[in-house]
């Protein structure tokens, strides 16, 4: 059963990824853009999730953790870019 | 292990601790300790590159296990005669530059020591690693020092060349990673005596893949190397950075060429079984191409440090005609002459460098200007450079070149050779007499009041000069020396031979 | 700034506590580990102290409990309802911007009331007014304005007024 | 054996006229005399042997490898040139003294002559091939350098150039030819050489090295075609010419035939080429001598006739030739010495040259006129000279050829013609100069120079005619020892009397004479006749030779060396594509033995990101914040690609790496327009980049996909064995980089170091205007430092440390360590600067951030140096385990105090990098000013 | 397996070649970084691959190649230096020639000119 | 791990992953900026939390031992991810992008571009 969930969720976030993947490609703004980044990395945060428990290996664990504080990163940096040009002032 | 068993690691760890000492603030505020500091390091590597050379001598190839981690599982330091005359020929260059740059270049910009420091450490390592991916490492390290040397004093034309430099060498390094893959992916193991040991053992199809790697290794290294066609950086980068960086930038090339004589030459020498010389097909044609548009080059500089620059490219293809001759005559041959080129063209940049700074907005180029404050010294010094790099005696040149000529025995080849090695020193010759009369007598008798060199920058010149007639007079010695380079060279090492040597070490 | 900084063993107990507990999460609360992860929930303190900007501290921790049960459950529901809007077309969606005022303005306090907003579903803080006496709020679908600033206000502001006291 | 000392002593004379410059010209001239006069008088005390038919060698080895010997010989014909070499330059030194102006550097002057001394001497005296050839080069430094010894003269300069290139190509001949002679032989000793002639003449590289030492010698000795240079070497101060340009430089290369002659010579080949180039060269001299209005282009002119003669002569093949030519040598270094000397005195005392301005001098200095008219005579052949006595041989000489055929007649005319000119140009000389009516034109009035000026052409004239009356007992010996040498076989008989009867020589001469004054009495019509070739200055040919050369070598390098980087790429890569491509096209099967793993929606997935991303990437490169975004995509997908395939370390690396570098691209876009300038100049590089890229791609594909499916046989077993035992740790990837590769990872954390001095020393100095709107026109947003940002960043902050510790602690044994947690903690430093600015974290941030690379580099340094307090080597590693009460048992390592080192350093770098950006961009907004 | 991963690498090879043949230092320097994903992607697999099996102990039979990984690690630190070098290098490069082109200028462009004339 | 529990973990797994998938496709089809910017919120809470206490419980069972880890990720993804939508809900207002003609109070999108309060004029 647990292994069916697990393909199943898989599948859901693999779709949602491509979604984003879309969003992504067709923006149509740059912000547009960077909410699909940002969502990808925390779609991804459950795929790595997903692996681990279909492994049953907890080596993924610390790669979650560190997308979603790398993440958040990566998009206040994206945003101030935008908001000021230049992110570090 | 006594401190002199740990020899073999002083050429990398001197430079990389006097570095990091100079980045700390009581060293990093004071250019004038600085100075002092690296100075006196220069002098301990020349001391310890020489002490250990005799010790090769004595007691042969000298082994050095990194985190007493045998090989082909740890990296392992190999000192033969080769490296180690290359490591001295580095430790000179370091003395020599670190001396010119006291009188004053070091103070264009933060860093310069330190820097100096750690692209010395990059350079002996890889002449000294074993280990195939740790010669990648340390080409990154002398490669990155050389960027940031490369621009130090800033400027357009430094930068823009430096764009170049920089991007040609980031390509080298990701087809480098490329090949590096290919072989490990291949050969499973990255220590060179051991991959030698596996390469006679491929099977088909592992020979061709290898066969590829090993190939565009050839490319990385003629990067470096500044072989045809991937030469044209060179001219305007070192015709366009400091004269000191240029004067160690002379050894830079020679880094390639012993990559690409100890993979090519050895690893994919003669005992690689169907891999045999491999690279020979292409190096032959290559060799003499370079020497053919480095002696053109020649003929068409309208500089000083251009015409050097391209000098060095006549050198490169020279070298390269030592390597696909694969003879340990010729070897011996082409390390006498590497000895010899790099001296005189880091000189005559040094030298350069000092005529630029005399001779105001004409800088190097030839054309006519004012009397150069010292102009009688400087032109002695030039003439003697020149004979040197035409390969005129009394000055080294002539026995490198001699030495060459009597390595090439079939007459096939000799056809090739001969003409294009005796022609690329005519055309020296013509275009060095031109550079002379240009920058020396075809002056418009104005007096010059620009700056004098000072007496630490001749210093470091005569240094260097002085290396040239020593290698005539002592060229015994010194070719005797070449010759077991050679030989150790072309001899090769199983990983047995290797693990023996550590053993007894 | 240039006044030198009192030491202090623990400039922030209750980030030492939670560091502590973190460093135990982390490694599954092993003997040597509590050790450590008290060396850690000291040093890192002393090494951000010249880093962190005075705050106000919650008065009544288990307030700040109930109120991130309230906010959690807030979170399951709102989704719901906008994992409806999302299935729905787009034609019935009226988004909005609202102005909601402030009644807090320290940095902490202000900045745990938007993310509250922003996390509940249906709802992201947009911008603060200069004077921090406004918040820009964008809603997905907006039904009743007066309505949502008032649920707003007594669901998140009240609270949190009451765990700063401010 | 004083012999072997001779060149050395002229060697220790080198800089001696450097150091006595600075006493008095006499001084100087005495000091520098010395020397050689020593060196002279040790060749008188060898001589007697010498004569006595002896030759001496002896050698030093030098560099064996090479073949070069330090290797002398005296011989006779060793012994003639030195004599030479060593009595005309005394007397040149002594007349020099007094040539020179006050002006010009007399120590400097002596010490190129003494230079060229000594390697005149080497050349004659080597016993060793290379030897020779050393000094061969070293005559041609110093000739270029006293040619050129009026440096401020263009003239001078490129007289100068152009002996160096002509001779010094020569010598490059040369040395291929005796390498080659020498590989023939297996020897470069003379006394082997010359003993192999037969062994060479039968070899057949015989024609390859015959041609090479003639070119050595030809160029050298100024033949036809390369004999242009030497009249234009007459640029050289005067007593440079009577020295080298007659006297001794020039016959190195006769000296070149005569020394190989037992080797080289009596061939057909030897014969036809060697002669007819001599006799070409006979005539052309000694006609174009005639012409000349410069009195040492005549002389030059009429030196490279006679130097034809000589050449001729050693090309008839004949041993009595050979002994004439030898002769012909010493005799026309005697007469045309003092020549050259005489005509130096008058320049130097009337102040031209130009025989169309002197005239009449006999009136103004009747004994240099005297000395002038025998010495000429004696060029011209008049007898009870020593210039009849060898022009006799010679023309008797011509008269045994038969080797022309029916022709043969044909070489006694043309030498009797030769003669006729000879004749003609002494004559015009002599009459031209010294009569002919009154001086026109001159600066000042000519006078006898001062005494001493006159010794040396007064001795010179003496021995001119010593030998010209009594030539058995003055030059007898020399002349048969030095025959001998050349020979190297008994010598024939000969008649060295004055007196020979009535024979055809004889009457060859007569009409020569005859013929000379008849040349001269008509040499209005002559000079008509000569005027109407155009007169072409070799010099300015070859210059301009030169000059087209070098233009169209600038020309080629033009076109390679295009200053275009996106072409020296491309070639890099098509070069690398040329490499690898063919080795793969033999390969039958890319897929190898291993069995595939099977492919999952999510893999599928994965790629297509992967894919699009890139794509998206190249696609949108133009837009090049768009760019970056699907560049983060891409390193996003690669991390979860690492951690898919079991490298959780990888991934983790991989992903802060890629933060790192997109905050780094950011900081850095803002400088750099919005969009890329599209170029529209070389729309045909799109479609060759692509096809490059791409076939680049399918191979690297390919390889990777053969590696993949390989099996391999890896030392990677050794490392998963030996990670708990040896190096203390479970986590091998970690074990490898701080224990197994240490040394690697020692290597990469100090390009880490020396990449952020460098951008530290980029940074310093950069000038970059400021944006004050975003490229579409907006202005920037008003609030710096969003609140909430600030914020959450700062509580933030701690937890990132902590979880930086905990990355750290866990690095050895899972996955993690310092380099990860080293950019975790940066990342939440630089999140810092982000939220709250540089000026904020400048107050409260005391940390250099470059003293922090080097306490990093220092800390990985010295763990790896403790290693040797244990005796080990440098990188070695230790662990225990250590036990505590209640806490248990735990590891300590130095492994992870290397890791330390990596943590610091990383921190360094990046934020010294990131932050002396943000730190420059501060600055210079602030002198912008905000809106 | 194997054939989708090489596809993806011989992919983003020829882009990150393709981009670093471009004429301007931005887009070099992303060239450069997908070139350089391109590279560890590559050297990792030079190993092979292998799933679910980390290379740290714990008493299991298989596990992944760790040295391709370790050299992976030096490659990427490596890399991450090169790359921030080669971007400041860029910058510099701006603020010096103001441009971005590798050359120092904007290559002559022959429409612009055409149309202008 | 019991029927039970696996049952837990199975439905918390599918339902997360549909709570992130309706994310997702809210992103994909919402018809402008600022109603895009609320679909992140959805996965990064409810869906991630979801998936993440069902590793907890999964990995609980499997260790033997309380696993609290993956709660971490789940405060550090309450705590970043309102303010970066916050970020970006900043960024869209500067980047004045086009709204949703049936956006009410559009003028107040203009006044918190400006930093004003509403009434300001
Ligand atoms: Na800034
Ligand atoms: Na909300």
């Amino acid at each position: 059963m647990l292994s069916y969930a697990i393909l199943t969720a898989c599948g859901f976030i693999c779709c949602a990824l491509a979604l984003n993947a879309w969003r992504l490609i067709i923006g149509p703004t740059t912000p547009d853009r960077i909410i699909a980044v940002d969502t990808m990395y925390i779609n991804s945060i459950a795929l790595i999730i997903l692996l681990g428990l279909y492994q049953g290996s907890a080596s993924y664990y610390e790669g979650a953790l560190l997308i979603a504080l790398l993440g958040f990163v990566s998009t206040s940096a994206f945003c101030k870019y935008l908001l000021r040009g230049d992110i570090i002032e | 292990m006594g401190l002199f068993d740990h020899l073999v690691i002083f050429p990398v760890l001197i430079p990389f601790f006097v570095a990091v000492a100079l980045l700390f603030p009581s060293l990093n505020n004071s250019l004038a300790r600085q100075r002092v500091l690296t100075i006196a390091a220069s002098i301990l590597m020349v001391v310890v590159a020489f002490v250990l050379l005799f010790k090769i001598k004595d007691q042969g190839i000298q082994v050095y296990a990194l985190g007493d981690w045998s090989a082909p599982f740890g990296i392992i330091l190999v000192a033969d005669a080769f490296s180690v005359l290359m490591v001295c020929l580095s430790a000179v260059l370091g003395l020599a530059v670190t001396l010119y740059a006291s009188a004053g270049e070091d103070k264009n910009g933060a860093f310069f020591h330190p820097l100096i420091m750690f692209q010395l450490m990059g350079i002996n390592g890889a002449f000294l690693t074993g280990d195939a991916f740790n010669l990648f490492v340390f080409f990154e390290v002398l490669l990155i020092a050389s960027y940031s040397l490369m621009m130090h004093g800033g400027g357009k034309q430094r930068i823009q060349v430096n764009i170049h430099y920089v991007f040609l060498n980031l390509i080298g390094s990701s087809l480098f990673l490329f090949a590096l893959g290919t072989l490990y992916g291949t050969l499973g193991t990255l220590n060179f005596a051991d991959m030698a040991d596996r390469i006679p053992l491929l099977s088909s199809n592992e020979l061709l893949i290898t066969k590829s790697g090993a190939l565009l290794l050839l490319a990385v290294f003629g990067l470096k190397a500044a072989m045809l066609p991937l030469h044209f950086w060179l001219p305007k980068a070192y015709a366009s950075t400091s004269a000191p960086v240029a004067a160690l930038f002379a050894i830079m090339t020679k880094v390639g060429i012993y990559s690409i004589w100890r993979v090519h030459g050895v690893m994919f020498g003669d005992q690689a079984g169907e891999l045999a010389n491999i690279a020979l097909p292409w190096l032959w044609p290559i060799a003499l191409l370079t020497i053919a548009i480095g002696a053109v080059s020649v003929l068409a500089s309208k500089s000083l440090r251009v015409l050097c620059s391209n000098l060095v490219i006549v050198s490169v293809g020279t070298l390269l005609v030592t390597i696909s001759l694969n003879t340990v005559q010729a070897a011996a041959a082409g390390i006498y002459y590497l000895l010899h080129s790099t001296v005189a063209c880091a000189a005559m940049f040094l030298l350069a460098g000092v005529i630029q700074q005399q001779r105001g907005k004409a800088e190097d180029r030839f054309v006519t200007t004012r009397t150069m404050p010292q102009a009688g010294i400087l032109g002695f010094i030039f003439i003697l450079l020149a004979i040197g790099l035409i390969g005129m005696p009394p000055l080294s040149g002539f026995v490198g070149k001699a030495l060459i000529l009597q390595s090439v025995t079939k007459a096939s080849q000799a056809v090739w050779v001969w003409p294009l090695i005796l022609g690329a020193g005519l055309i020296a010759l013509i275009a060095l007499s031109r550079a002379g009369t240009a920058l020396f007598w075809r002056t418009n008798g104005e007096n010059n009041t620009a700056l004098q060199g000072q007496p630490v920058q001749y210093l470091a010149i005569g240094l260097l000069v002085g290396i040239l007639p020593l290698m005539v007079i002592f060229g015994g010695a010194v070719s005797d020396f070449a010759q077991l380079a050679a030989e150790q060279l072309k001899a090769g090492l199983s990983l047995q031979q290797l693990n023996e040597v550590a053993n007894n070490g | 700034m240039d006044k030198v900084r009192k030491f202090i063993w623990f400039p922030t107990p209750y980030h030492s506590i939670l560091l502590w507990l973190v460093w135990q999460i982390l490694h599954d609360f092993s003997r040597g580990h509590m050790v450590l992860g008290a060396v850690f929930a000291i040093v890192i303190p002393w090494i951000v102290a010249p880093l962190s900007e005075k705050e106000p501290v919650a008065k009544n921790p288990l307030t700040v409990l109930r109120y991130t049960f309230r906010l959690l459950f807030d979170i399951v529901l709102s989704n719901y309802d906008v994992a409806k809007r999302v299935l729905q077309s787009n034609r019935s969606l009226r988004p909005a911007f609202i102005a909601v005022p402030l009644a807090i303005n320290e940095p902490l306090p202000l900045t745990i009331f938007t993310s509250s907003v922003s996390l509940t579903p249906g709802t992201v803080s947009v911008e603060l007014s200069d004077d921090r006496q406004w918040l820009y709020v964008h809603v997905l679908h907006l039904e009743d304005e007066q309505q949502l600033i008032n649920l707003i206000k007594r669901r998140y502001e009240a609270p949190l007024k009451e765990i700063f006291g401010c | 054996m004083h012999y072997f000392w001779v060149p050395f002593l002229p060697m220790l004379g080198i800089l001696v006229p450097l150091l006595t410059n600075k006493f008095s010209r006499s001084v100087c001239t005495l000091a520098t005399a010395i020397l050689p006069a020593l060196a002279l008088c040790f060749i008188l005390l060898d001589l007697p042997a010498v004569f006595a038919g002896q030759s001496f060698s002896r050698s030093i080895e030098w560099i064996p490898q090479l073949g070069l010997a330090l290797s002398f010989r005296l011989d006779g014909l060793s012994a003639l040139f030195s004599l030479l070499i060593l009595g005309i330059g005394l007397l040149v030194i002594l007349y020099a003294r007094y040539y020179l102006s006050k002006k010009d550097h007399m120590g400097r002057f002596y010490c190129y002559l003494i230079m060229f001394m000594t390697a005149m001497l080497g050349i004659v005296m080597s016993n060793n091939m290379l030897q020779l050839w050393f000094f061969w080069e070293l005559t041609s430094i110093s000739s270029f350098l006293l040619i050129g010894f009026w440096s401020h003269n263009s003239d001078a300069r490129k007289g100068a150039r152009m002996a160096l290139t002509i001779t010094g190509a020569g010598g490059l001949a040369l040395l291929a030819g005796i390498i080659l002679l020498g590989q023939v032989v297996g020897s470069y000793d003379l006394d082997v050489v010359l003993n192999s002639g037969e062994l060479v003449k039968q070899h057949p590289y015989y024609l390859a090295i015959l041609g090479l030492f003639l070119i050595g010698a030809f160029t050298k000795s100024a033949q036809f075609p390369f004999h242009f240079w030497l009249p234009h070497a007459m640029a050289a101060p005067t007593p440079v010419s009577a020295y080298l340009h007659s006297a001794t430089m020039v016959k190195a290369g006769i000296f070149l035939l005569a020394r190989f002659y037992p080797v080289l010579a009596g061939t057909e080949v030897w014969f036809v080429v060697v002669s007819l180039t001599g006799l070409f060269t006979l005539l052309l001299g000694a006609y174009s001598a005639l012409f000349k209005h410069d009195l040492k282009g005549l002389l030059a002119y009429s030196t490279i006739s006679h130097l034809g003669l000589i050449v001729l002569l050693l090309g008839l093949n004949t041993q009595l030739a050979a002994i004439a030519a030898v002769f012909h040598i010493m005799n026309h270094a005697v007469f045309k010495a003092s020549l050259f000397m005489a005509a130096g005195i008058i320049d130097h005392e009337s102040g031209s040259r130009d025989m169309r301005k002197l005239n009449g001098l006999w009136k103004y200095m009747p004994i240099t006129a005297t000395l002038a008219m025998v010495a000429s005579a004696s060029m011209a052949g008049v007898p009870l000279l020593n210039g009849f006595l060898s022009k006799e041989m010679f023309f008797a000489e011509t008269l045994d050829q038969s080797i022309l055929g029916a022709m043969s007649w044909l070489i006694p005319v043309l030498a009797t013609i030769a003669g006729a000119f000879a004749v003609a140009y002494s004559l015009r000389f002599i009459h031209d100069v010294f009569f002919n009516g009154e001086p026109k034109g001159l600066t000042k009035t000519p006078h006898e120079p001062p005494r001493y000026m006159r010794v040396p052409v007064e001795v010179l004239v003496a021995i001119c005619l010593l030998v010209g009356i009594f030539p058995n007992y003055t030059i007898g010996p020399l002349l048969s020892s030095a025959s001998l040498a050349v020979l190297n076989h008994p010598l024939p008989e000969y008649n060295l009397s004055l007196w020979h009867g009535f024979n055809i020589p004889l009457m060859m001469s007569g009409l020569a004479i005859v013929g000379g004054l008849a040349i001269y009495l008509n040499r209005k019509h002559l000079f008509k006749f000569a005027g109407k070739f155009p007169d072409i200055d070799a010099k300015v040919e070859f210059e301009g030779y030169i000059q087209s050369s070098v233009k169209w070598a600038q020309k080629v390098t033009a076109k390679l060396e295009t200053g275009s980087l996106q072409r020296y790429a491309f070639l890099l890569c098509f070069f690398a594509l040329l490499l690898i491509a063919p080795p793969l096209l033999e390969l039958d099967t890319t897929r190898g033995s291993l069995p595939g793993t099977p492919v999952n929606g999510a893999v599928i997935v994965a790629a297509v990101l992967l894919i699009a991303g890139s794509l998206a990437t190249v696609i949108w490169s133009h837009y090049r914040l768009i760019a970056l975004l699907m560049l983060s995509l891409v390193g996003l997908v690669v991390s979860i690609t690492f951690a898919y395939f079991s490298a959780p370390d990888l991934a983790l690396t991989q992903l802060s790496v890629e933060i790192v570098t997109v905050i780094l691209l950011l900081l850095a876009l803002y400088f750099f327009p919005q969009h890329t300038p599209t170029d529209k100049s070389r729309p045909n590089h799109f479609v060759r980049d692509l096809a490059v890229a791409s076939f680049i791609g399918c191979i690297i594909g390919s390889i990777c996909f053969a590696l993949m499916t390989h099996p391999l046989d890896s030392i990677s077993e050794f490392f998963l064995a030996n990670a708990k035992t040896g190096g203390g740790g479970t986590n091998v990837v970690n074990v490898i980089l701080v224990d197994f590769r240490g040394f690697d990872t020692f290597g990469e954390i100090t390009v880490l170091g020396i990449a952020a001095l460098g951008i530290h020393k980029l940074i310093a100095g950069m000038r970059l205007s400021m944006r004050t709107k975003d490229h579409d026109g907006r202005p920037w947003a008003t609030d710096k430092y969003p609140v909430l940002l600030s914020v959450v960043s700062q509580s933030l902050l701690p937890l990132f440390l902590l979880i930086s510790a905990y990355i750290f602690m866990r690095g050895h044994n899972l996955p993690g360590g310092g380099f990860i947690a080293g950019l975790i903690t940066s990342i939440a430093l630089i999140q810092q600067y982000l939220a709250h600015g540089v000026d904020w974290m400048v107050k409260r941030v005391s940390v250099r951030y470059h003293y922090m690379i080097a306490i990093g580099l220092v800390t990985a340094g010295l763990t790896g140096l403790g290693s040797w307090m244990f005796g080990r080597p440098f990188l070695t590693s230790w662990f225990e385990y250590v036990s505590l009460p209640w806490i248990g048992k735990f590891e300590l390592t130095s492994a992870l105090l290397f890791d330390l080192g990596v943590y610091f350093t990383v921190i360094g770098a990046t934020l010294l990098i990131l932050a002396s950006l943000g730190k420059l961009t501060t600055k210079e907004r602030i002198r912008e000013g905000e809106r | 397996m194997e054939l989708v991963y090489a596809v993806c690498v011989g992919f983003m090879s020829a882009c990150g070649i393709f981009l670093m043949l471009r004429g301007h230092t931005f887009t070099l320097v992303i060239g450069l970084t997908l070139l350089s994903y391109a590279v560890n992607l590559f050297l990792f697999a030079s190993g092979g691959l292998t799933i679910g099996a980390p290379a740290v102990l714990n008493g299991s039979e298989n596990y992944a190649d760790p040295l391709p990984q370790a050299l992976v690690l030096t490659a990427i630190v490596i890399g991450f230096a090169m790359t921030a070098f080669a971007v400041i290098l860029a910058m510099r490069g701006r603020s010096d020639m103001g441009n971005d082109h590798v050359d120092g200028t904007e290559p002559f462009d022959r429409l612009a000119a055409e149309e202008k004339s | 791990m019991t029927v039970f529990l696996e049952a837990v973990v199975s439905v918390l797994l599918v339902l997360g992953s549909i709570v992130m998938l309706v994310g997702s496709i809210g992103l994909a089809k919402f018809p402008d900026y600022f109603t895009r910017l609320h679909a992140p919120a959805k996965s990064s809470t409810l869906g991630v939390g979801c998936i993440l206490i069902a590793s907890m419980i999964f990995f609980s069972v499997q260790l033997g031992h309380v696993n609290f880890k993956e709660a971490l990720i789940s405060m550090f993804l309450l705590i970043t991810a309102p303010v970066a939508a916050h970020m970006l809900a900043k960024a869209g207002l500067h980047y004045k992008v086009n709204m949703k003609d049936n956006t009410q109070n559009q003028q107040l999108a203009k006044k918190a571009y400006l930093h004003q309060s509403p009434d300001e004029k």
